[in-house]
């Protein structure tokens, strides 16, 4: 399993030098690189290096940094090795290059990414809404988004339940973390 | 003789003898709460033999199941499904989530009072219910179709606009865009 | 009387060498006097025609030689019937064709009508004659003229068509002089109704040579199969109308010819057996052949030649109604084929190829023409109510008649195959797209004439047969009448 | 005019019996089904509670005039089946025997199995009108299926025609009792072939591939409910009962008293029945096919046997 | 009279055909009055029995009804006065009208005069004159041509050289070429001709009645004809070869030894016809083209009747020509109506359009309940005689297959039906309106009259009856069938009347139940508002189920479908182009050759001398 990565990563090196690999153990490979980068870096895996089939694409929020953070994770059946290729993407201008010509499964990610986090897929096939019909607030998955505020706005609360807690201060103080500033501001 | 109250009221009677032991029911499998009907409509608890039974579409039932929590996308459907309905017809509320939200009461994407949306007859609480229970919340909704007081369909008539009102608020463009469905 | 069968040979001739001597003078008379010389002589066989049927055959004697010695013309019921017809076609060809270059030099149209009356005059004398050496002239006459007319158009393709015709021809006169030769040596004599009254003393062995070699020699000038190799080729690179001069009337003496050795001098028994043979193996090749043809000239062509195999077949049955069957077909093809020509050559006018795909849409563009071309392709296909079904079923008839079974079918299979062709053609014409940019030619008035005549001929002999079948009966009879012809032929006198 | 009335009357009971009859049979069934799904079933009057729930529905919705002529055409079919068919034999000796032996034409055969085909013809308009894909889908299945099973039933009746030389259901009846031997002993193959064809005929499983609740939403009815529900099932128990009838005419000698009427149909409607409730469901093509197989082989030899003996 | 109602529809329609050069409208009027005016002639002026005489090239032509002709001509007479009442309004503003009305009337011109022929010579003239007007009409919209139009002209053309055949073989040996001289004196020919002649005559009607092996051009030319004419064409023009074979049948089949063997063949075509078409009517996703496989295999039905040849089995066939015109002419005319109104007949296309054009859904209703035989309309009498003359005549396993055919009928019936009709109304169709009343009428007034006959079938059979008797029959009123009764000879009955009653009872109680049980309560809603699990379709949705609407079905059939007779045509022709293009290379274009051909045919003629000449 060694050498194979070895010999991938060198051959990922050789293609894309700007590429930053981390280590990892097992037979997991981890790339980063730049967004304009990532249509041309994953048709090079699916074709040459023999990852042809996309898990999923996942997505973080790193409202600190003013970035999303996309990871597509990739699968090589041949070589058994799952390949993990993280790009960050400017929370301000949230928008990504469209990949479902070279998975058609992509097209469902993106679709949930657009509506969950608003990162705009130009050229997508079928932009349609997806699981959020008619929704008009800021994307849920942003952890700008305020769900409590939201649902007592939005729906009613039956009576007998306003001693619902917070349970992180619960929480925190049993374990004795410390909830970060951002964090309540933000999110509960 | 035929406009005579009493001879109404017998006739009415009679009537909702028969709604009561003739329940079709639509199990609209909303959520989890659908795994507990196949159990009571089979051979353990036999859901059949108090006229009970199974409907395929809902121009055919009489009771509309909402089996758990009920997402934003669909009580769309649910509200749908439930005025295409042919009255008399019936609401029942499976668990808690139903009821005041349950586990999901702060969920962006879930309601959480199921009787703001749809008049609900008979709730049945738990979280699940067993079916038990729903033989119970049946039987339930038996006796005040007997006594004339399943009236949720009316009520949804009287109240509409407030009805709308609710479900206009958590899908404002869907209630605009749907056919003449509603009356 | 209004005139005697020599002025059918006589005036044309004249006309011939006097057109190139008055054009010199009035240019105009280039054109004219063909016609003036045709309606003469259409007017002229009308009233022949009509006194022969009534009065028996004419024989005229030239030279004040009588026969066996001299030279003969015979105008009977059959021969009379034939040169009407071609008459008559001459005369729709030069109306066709009457503004034949006319815009553009002067030395062509001369050339034009000057061979166009020799065709005439030789055809006619083919027909008349009753001599067999001066019927060999008569071929030589028609053959020339119509190389000259085939090569008209100096290029590449008419010289070599040209030249394959005369190169056909040369055998055929090869033949046709060894045929001569052996009949003289025998018999001494080459008067026709001489040699018929004496056909019993030939050698049989002899006697069969010279047939076949008549056989040979004629069949190439009739377009019979394998010999008419040239055929398709004249037709479709001679002018227009000259196509249609070959089909009404170079074919039709060629074919009287035939039938006089077969019917008249030779009394050969398997004489029938072989025109019958050669008919039909030349209908089969023709239609097949014509069926996966790309040009329209040459489609018709194959079929012109189909529709003589049909005549000779009908011949070759041997019996009255068979000879006038085959009469009745010679007759509708004169009138339709030439229309077909007429209305396919302004269809494919200003097409460079002449493919049958450049009519698409024509029906569009050139309504009349198209329904004219139609017309005649549902006549000659035998659909009735059109000329073509009568001769068609009086053919059957007689075949039926002599209860030729298989002939009926093969010939009906074959009908089948014609039927084919013409309807591509003519779905062509009316529902297809025109595909290429070229424009109709509008038809001249002259040939809208001839080609709305020819139609209402059609429709007309389609609608009531009767007017043309009494001609056709005494024709048939006057070919039976071998002794009759014998007798009249020798026993006349100089006038 | 008078008898017009009387003939009335009688048909009206006529129908009045196999209502009851037939809503009876569903009931049964129903219950037979639950035993032996070792439930315990619901009551043996629970078509009648459903039937009457329906009629009493106070809303209800129509796509079309085609929605209700279905319908009615359904019913059509149901009441003049029963109608040819006579219920009771001729020849019966109990007092009401006259009132079920009424309006039956003859009963000619070629007749009822066209007429039989007339109401799902106007159902399947029905359900065409009202636009559900579901309940196109349930017709054309259940159009394949009747060209399935005609085919061993026709066979079934021309074994029985060619033999006796009529084409009359009563004029088999009045063989029957004259010669005392019924006709299903008298051709076992056009018994059988009958016998497979009814399984077709009476579309529970495996042949139910019309409704297939699980996967065509009950199928040409789906977007029926409240009257017109009740109309197509007072139909189907009429057409089941009057099918019924038919079968125990034809091959059983008629009844000659309600007892045996119902002893007979009852016996006979078992056949399908239990056949169904252990069998799981064909697909269209299969179904169309099975019967196209050893049903009409089996129909090919009563025709010989009938053209033989 | 008869020659002038002849002559004056051939001058008609040259005359139609110049008016509407000058002005649509005036080519129209002249159109309808140059059918309805010598049509309005034959009914009242041409007595039955009535006979002209012309002559031609020596031959006699002879001109004449008999009660058999003036059945068939009601047919033509009849259908072509609606059809031309319809055809008005469905060619305005299209091209080629004047094409059109020529064609038709033509058309109609040579059905009477075929008809109206004593003698061979005249029913083949009239016979081409119907081939190539038929032709014309088929290719008039351009579409297919060479394939569709070539295909059913070189079927045309075999079986009008079969017919020449045997007419030129029968008139050599008999010297006659009227018809009843040839059938009288069908005796005198030689037993080789005896069956020769039967056959090539049984060819020559089997191609214009699309009998089995002969069949191939009939969908296609049928669907591929504009649908004004295509009724005519389908309902009047192929009964001409089911008139032709009842003459033969009668006349020569039943003087024959081996008559039985063959009347059982062609028994079996068409029960094989009835029964292939109707499946392959069932797999079309076309209106015409179903309508035409649906006419082919009705054709199938009628044959069996012909063939079958009792007088049961005649009146449930002559019964069912009359009807099938009747019935196919208005779905035609339905077909026409739709693609007018919508611009396609494509069920996957168009549908839904039950409330936009209810009397044309009627007319379509009705005339499909005549074409599945349901009583209590027309088509199911002819089905209960046809039945009944089977299973009498012993020939069961035919019976069967023709219960097959028949109830595989009905999955077309449905098709058709559900196609164009019923389904979703899509926005798209929403302009669509009701076709013109003028389109209308017909329509209903030919559905109507299946709906009439189906109760008083014996408006009918007493024309029926006299063509029968006149070929030969005995009287069969009161025998088989009578006011509103069908007999057979086994005794069995049927009563129309109290049928159409009871059903009409039955019907109207239950329908106006429906009506008025709660009235109030009952409301229209759209039939996008149904039951779809709650989903509601966007707009481009189309959720009505129309692609591979008979899929079980074609499955399980299909081993059949596999089998197709046009592939081998097809095969055939190909071949055939193949030799004939080996053929054409003997002209090489060659002088060269050219002359060793004449030296060689020189040789070869001297070589054989002896066998030519003796």
């Amino acid at each position: 399993m060694k050498e194979i990565k070895d010999k991938m990563i060198a051959q990922i090196n050789a293609a894309f030098p700007e590429a930053v690999n981390k280590a990892y153990d097992g037979n997991r490979l981890d790339f980063t690189v730049h967004k304009d980068a990532i249509p041309g870096f994953l048709s090079h895996m699916k074709d040459q290096l023999g990852f042809r089939h996309l898990s999923h694409i996942a997505y973080v929020d790193w409202i600190e940094e003013n970035e999303f953070e996309l990871v597509y994770l990739l699968w090589s059946p041949t070589d058994k090795v799952k390949l993990f290729v993280h790009t960050r993407i400017d929370r301000e201008n949230p928008v990504m290059h469209n990949i479902d010509m070279i998975w058609r499964q992509a097209n469902t990610y993106q679709r949930e990414i657009k509506e969950m986090l608003g990162i705009d897929f130009p050229d997508m096939v079928a932009p349609d809404e997806f699981i959020l019909e008619d929704w008009d607030d800021i994307p849920p998955f942003r952890r700008d988004f305020d769900t409590l505020e939201y649902v007592n706005r939005t729906f009613w609360h039956r009576p007998g339940r306003e001693d619902a807690q917070d349970v992180r201060e619960t929480i925190s103080k049993r374990s004795g973390e410390e909830i970060p500033d951002f964090a309540k501001k933000y999110s509960r | 003789m035929y406009n005579d109250k009493n001879s109404k009221k017998i006739v009415e009677t009679i009537q909702n003898w028969a709604r009561s032991h003739s329940v079709w029911v639509l199990a609209y499998g909303t959520g989890c709460g659908a795994i507990e009907i196949a159990p009571t409509m089979t051979s353990r608890y036999d859901a059949e033999r108090l006229g009970f039974r199974g409907a395929a579409t809902p121009r055919q039932a009489d009771v509309m199941l909402i089996t758990g929590y009920l997402t934003v996308k669909t009580v769309k459907r649910v509200v749908r499904v439930y005025e295409q309905m042919q009255s008399p017809k019936y609401v029942v509320g499976f668990g808690s989530c139903t009821i005041n939200g349950g586990m999901y009461y702060d969920s962006y994407n879930t309601i959480n009072l199921l009787d703001r949306y749809l008049p609900v007859d008979v709730y049945i609480n738990g979280c699940m219910p067993r079916p038990e229970a729903v033989i119970a919340g049946l039987a339930k909704l038996q006796q005040i179709i007997r006594e004339g007081k399943a009236n949720g369909a009316e009520k949804y008539l009287e109240n509409l606009e407030w009805y709308k009102e609710n479900q206009r608020k958590i899908a404002p463009n869907w209630i605009a865009k749907a056919p003449d469905l509603n009356w | 009387m209004v005139g005697t069968p020599v002025l059918f040979i006589a005036i044309p001739l004249l006309a011939a060498f006097l057109i190139p001597l008055i054009g010199m003078v009035w240019k105009e008379s280039v054109r004219i006097i063909p016609g003036l010389v045709l309606a003469y002589l259409l007017v002229l066989a009308i009233n022949l025609l009509s006194y022969v049927t009534v009065n028996g055959p004419i024989v005229e004697v030239i030279a004040g030689w009588a026969p066996p010695i001299g030279i003969n013309l015979v105008f009977n019921a059959f021969s009379g019937f034939l040169v009407t017809i071609m008459v008559f076609m001459g005369l729709l060809v030069w109306l066709y064709s009457y503004r034949f270059k006319s815009n553009v030099e002067y030395e062509a149209a001369r050339k034009y009508f000057l061979l166009l009356m020799m065709l005439v005059t030789g055809s006619v004398g083919i027909v008349l004659t009753g001599d067999i050496f001066n019927m060999f002239v008569f071929i030589e006459i028609t053959g020339i003229s119509g190389y000259a007319l085939t090569a008209f158009y100096t290029g590449r393709d008419s010289a070599e068509a040209s030249f394959k015709y005369l190169m056909m021809g040369s055998i055929a006169s090869v033949l046709l002089l060894l045929a001569i030769m052996i009949i003289y040596s025998q018999l001494g004599t080459l008067n026709m109704a001489d040699v018929a009254s004496k056909m019993h003393l030939m050698d049989p062995k002899l006697k069969a040579v010279s047939f076949i070699l008549f056989v040979i020699a004629l069949g190439i000038e009739a377009e019979v199969f394998p010999l008419n190799g040239w055929a398709p080729d004249a037709y479709a690179e001679a002018p227009g109308p000259v196509g249609a001069a070959f089909a009404g009337i170079v074919v039709k003496a060629a074919v009287y010819a035939l039938i006089r050795y077969t019917y008249t001098i030779f009394d050969l028994s398997g004489a029938f057996n072989l025109l019958i043979i050669i008919g039909l193996i030349t209908l089969v090749v023709a239609e097949v052949a014509a069926i996966r043809q790309e040009k329209l000239k040459r489609m018709l062509a194959y079929s012109s030649i189909g529709q003589m195999g049909l005549v000779l077949v009908s011949f070759g049955i041997g019996t009255k109604e068979g000879v006038f069957a085959a009469l009745f077909i010679m007759l509708n093809h004169a009138i339709i084929k030439p229309l077909l020509f007429f209305s396919g050559s302004y269809l494919v006018y200003h097409s460079k190829k002449k493919m049958i795909s450049d009519v698409d849409g024509m029906g569009k563009l050139a309504p009349l023409t198209s329904i004219l071309f139609t017309l005649g392709a549902f006549a000659i296909v035998g659909l009735p109510p059109f000329a073509g079904f009568w001769s068609k079923l009086s053919f059957l008839m007689a075949a039926a008649d002599s209860n030729m079974l298989l002939i009926i079918g093969l010939i009906l299979t074959v009908s089948v195959v014609e039927l084919v062709y013409y309807m591509r053609v003519v779905n062509r014409i009316f529902f297809f797209k025109r595909a290429t940019h070229l424009l109709a030619r509008r038809p001249t008035f002259n040939a809208y004439v001839v080609m709305i005549v020819l139609g209402l001929m059609i429709l007309g002999i389609g609608f009531y047969p009767d007017s043309v079948s009494n001609y056709l009966h005494h024709a048939a009879n006057s070919l039976f009448d071998k002794s009759q012809y014998i007798h009249s032929v020798l026993t006349a006198t100089i006038q | 005019m008078e008898y017009i009335l009387i003939k009335t009357l009688e048909a009206m009971a006529t129908f009045v019996l196999a209502f009851i009859v037939g809503m009876t049979y569903g009931g049964v069934v129903r219950k037979i089904t639950g035993r032996a799904h070792n439930r315990l079933g619901p009551p043996w009057y629970q078509n009648f509670i459903d039937a009457f729930k329906l009629l009493s529905k106070t809303r209800g919705i129509h796509h079309g005039a085609m929605h209700f002529l279905g319908a009615a055409f359904l019913m059509v079919t149901s009441v003049v089946s029963l109608m040819i068919i006579p219920v009771l034999a001729p020849g019966g000796d109990a007092w009401y025997n006259s009132w079920f032996t009424n309006m039956n034409f003859n009963g000619d055969l070629i007749f009822l199995i066209y007429i039989m085909t007339f109401g799902p013809l106007g159902m399947a308009m029905g359900a065409g009108q009202t636009g559900n894909p579901n309940s196109s889908i349930g017709v054309t299945r259940g159009l394949s299926q009747m060209v399935g099973f005609e085919i061993p039933w026709v066979m079934a009746l021309v074994a029985l025609m060619i033999t006796y030389k009529t084409t009359s259901v009563v004029d088999f009846m009045n063989i029957q009792r004259e010669t005392g031997t019924w006709l299903m002993f008298a051709n076992p193959f056009a018994f059988i072939a009958a016998v497979l064809a009814m399984l077709g005929m009476f579309r529970y499983s495996p042949f139910d591939i019309v409704g297939a609740p699980t996967e065509l939403a009950s199928g040409p009815v789906s977007e029926n409910g409240g009257k017109f529900l009740f109309t197509m099932m007072s139909s189907g128990s009429v057409f089941t009962f009057a099918k019924l009838v038919l079968y125990v005419d034809l091959f059983m000698g008629g009844a000659n008293n309600l007892v045996m009427l119902v002893v007979k149909t009852f016996l006979l409607y078992m056949i399908p029945v239990l056949y169904g409730i252990v069998s799981p469901r064909y697909r269209t093509e299969q179904a169309v096919r099975w019967f196209w197989g050893w049903p009409t082989f089996i129909g090919l030899l009563a025709i010989l046997y009938a053209v033989i003996f | 009279m008869l020659t002038l109602i002849l002559l004056l529809f051939l001058g008609g329609a040259i005359v139609t055909w110049l008016g509407g050069k000058l002005s649509p409208v005036v080519g129209d009027l002249l159109f309808l009055a140059t059918i309805i005016i010598p049509a309005g002639m034959f009914f009242t002026g041409v007595p039955v029995g009535e006979v002209t005489h012309l002559h031609a090239l020596g031959l006699t032509l002879t001109w004449g009804l008999t009660p058999l002709s003036y059945l068939f001509s009601m047919i033509v007479v009849g259908l072509g006065i609606l059809l031309a009442i319809y055809a008005v309004p469905f060619m305005k503003g299209k091209q080629k009208t004047g094409a059109f009305y020529f064609n038709f009337t033509l058309s109609v011109m040579s059905m009477l005069g075929i008809l109206a022929s004593k003698d061979w010579v005249s029913f083949f003239i009239f016979w081409e004159i119907m081939t190539w007007s038929s032709y014309l009409m088929v290719i008039l919209n351009g579409k297919e041509v060479q394939r569709v139009g070539i295909k059913y002209f070189i079927f045309s053309a075999i079986g009008a050289y079969a017919m020449l055949m045997a007419m030129v073989v029968m008139n050599s040996q008999l010297h006659s070429f009227l018809l009843a001289d040839t059938f009288n004196n069908f005796q005198h020919l030689t037993t080789g001709n005896q069956i020769l002649i039967p056959i090539l005559l049984l060819v020559a009607f089997g191609v214009k009645s699309a009998m089995m092996p002969l069949h191939v051009w009939a969908p296609d030319a049928y669907s591929n004809a504009p649908m004004a004419y295509t009724g005519l064409f389908s309902g009047a023009l192929s009964k001409m070869g089911i008139y032709g074979m009842v003459l033969v049948m009668v006349t020569m089949i039943n003087q024959l030894p081996e008559g039985t063997l063959i009347r059982d063949i062609i028994a079996w075509i068409g029960g094989f016809t009835a029964a292939a078409a109707t499946l392959w009517a069932i797999t079309q996703d076309d209106g015409k083209k179903l309508l035409a496989w649906s006419s082919v295999g009705q054709m199938g039905y009628i044959i069996v009747g012909v063939a079958i040849g009792t007088p049961l089995a005649m009146l449930a066939a002559l019964f069912l020509v009359v009807i099938h015109a009747m019935f196919k002419g208005s779905l035609f005319m339905v077909v026409g109506a739709i693609e007018k109104q919508t611009g396609t007949t494509d069920f996957k296309e168009v549908n839904g359009l039950i409330r936009k054009m209810p009397w044309t859904f009627i007319s379509a209703l009705i005339s499909v309940i005549a074409l599945a035989g349901i009583p209590p309309l027309a088509g199911f009498v002819s089905k209960w005689m046809l039945y009944e003359a089977l299973i009498q005549n012993n020939n069961y396993i035919l019976v069967i297959l023709l219960f097959f055919a028949s109830t595989a009928g009905f999955l077309y019936c449905y098709k058709f039906l559900h196609g164009y009709f019923l389904g979703q109304e899509e926005p798209e169709w929403a302009h669509v309106k009701e076709a013109p009343v003028a389109m209308v009428i017909p329509m209903l007034l030919l559905a109507l009259g299946t709906f009439v006959l189906g109760t008083y079938p014996q408006l009918l059979f007493k024309p029926i009856d006299a063509a029968l008797q006149y070929v030969g029959y005995d009287a069969t009123g009161g025998r088989l069938w009578g006011e509103s009764l069908l007999f057979s000879q086994w005794g069995d009955v049927v009563t129309l009347q109290p049928i159409l009653y009871v059903v009409l009872a039955v019907f109207v109680f239950f329908a106006l139940f429906l009506w008025f049980k709660g009235t109030k309560g009952t409301r229209y809603v759209s039939t996008k508002d149904i039951s779809t699990s709650g989903e509601l379709p966007k707009e481009w949705e189309n959720l009505t189920f129309k692609v591979n609407f008979m899929q079980p079905f074609e499955r399980a059939i299909e081993p059949f479908l596999k089998r197709q007779v046009d592939k081998y045509y097809t095969a055939f022709g190909n071949g055939m182009e193949a030799l004939f293009e080996f053929t054409r290379r003997i002209y090489t274009g060659n002088g060269q050759t050219y002359a060793i051909y004449a030296v060689l045919f020189l040789a070869l003629l001297l070589l054989f001398r002896v066998n030519l000449f003796g």
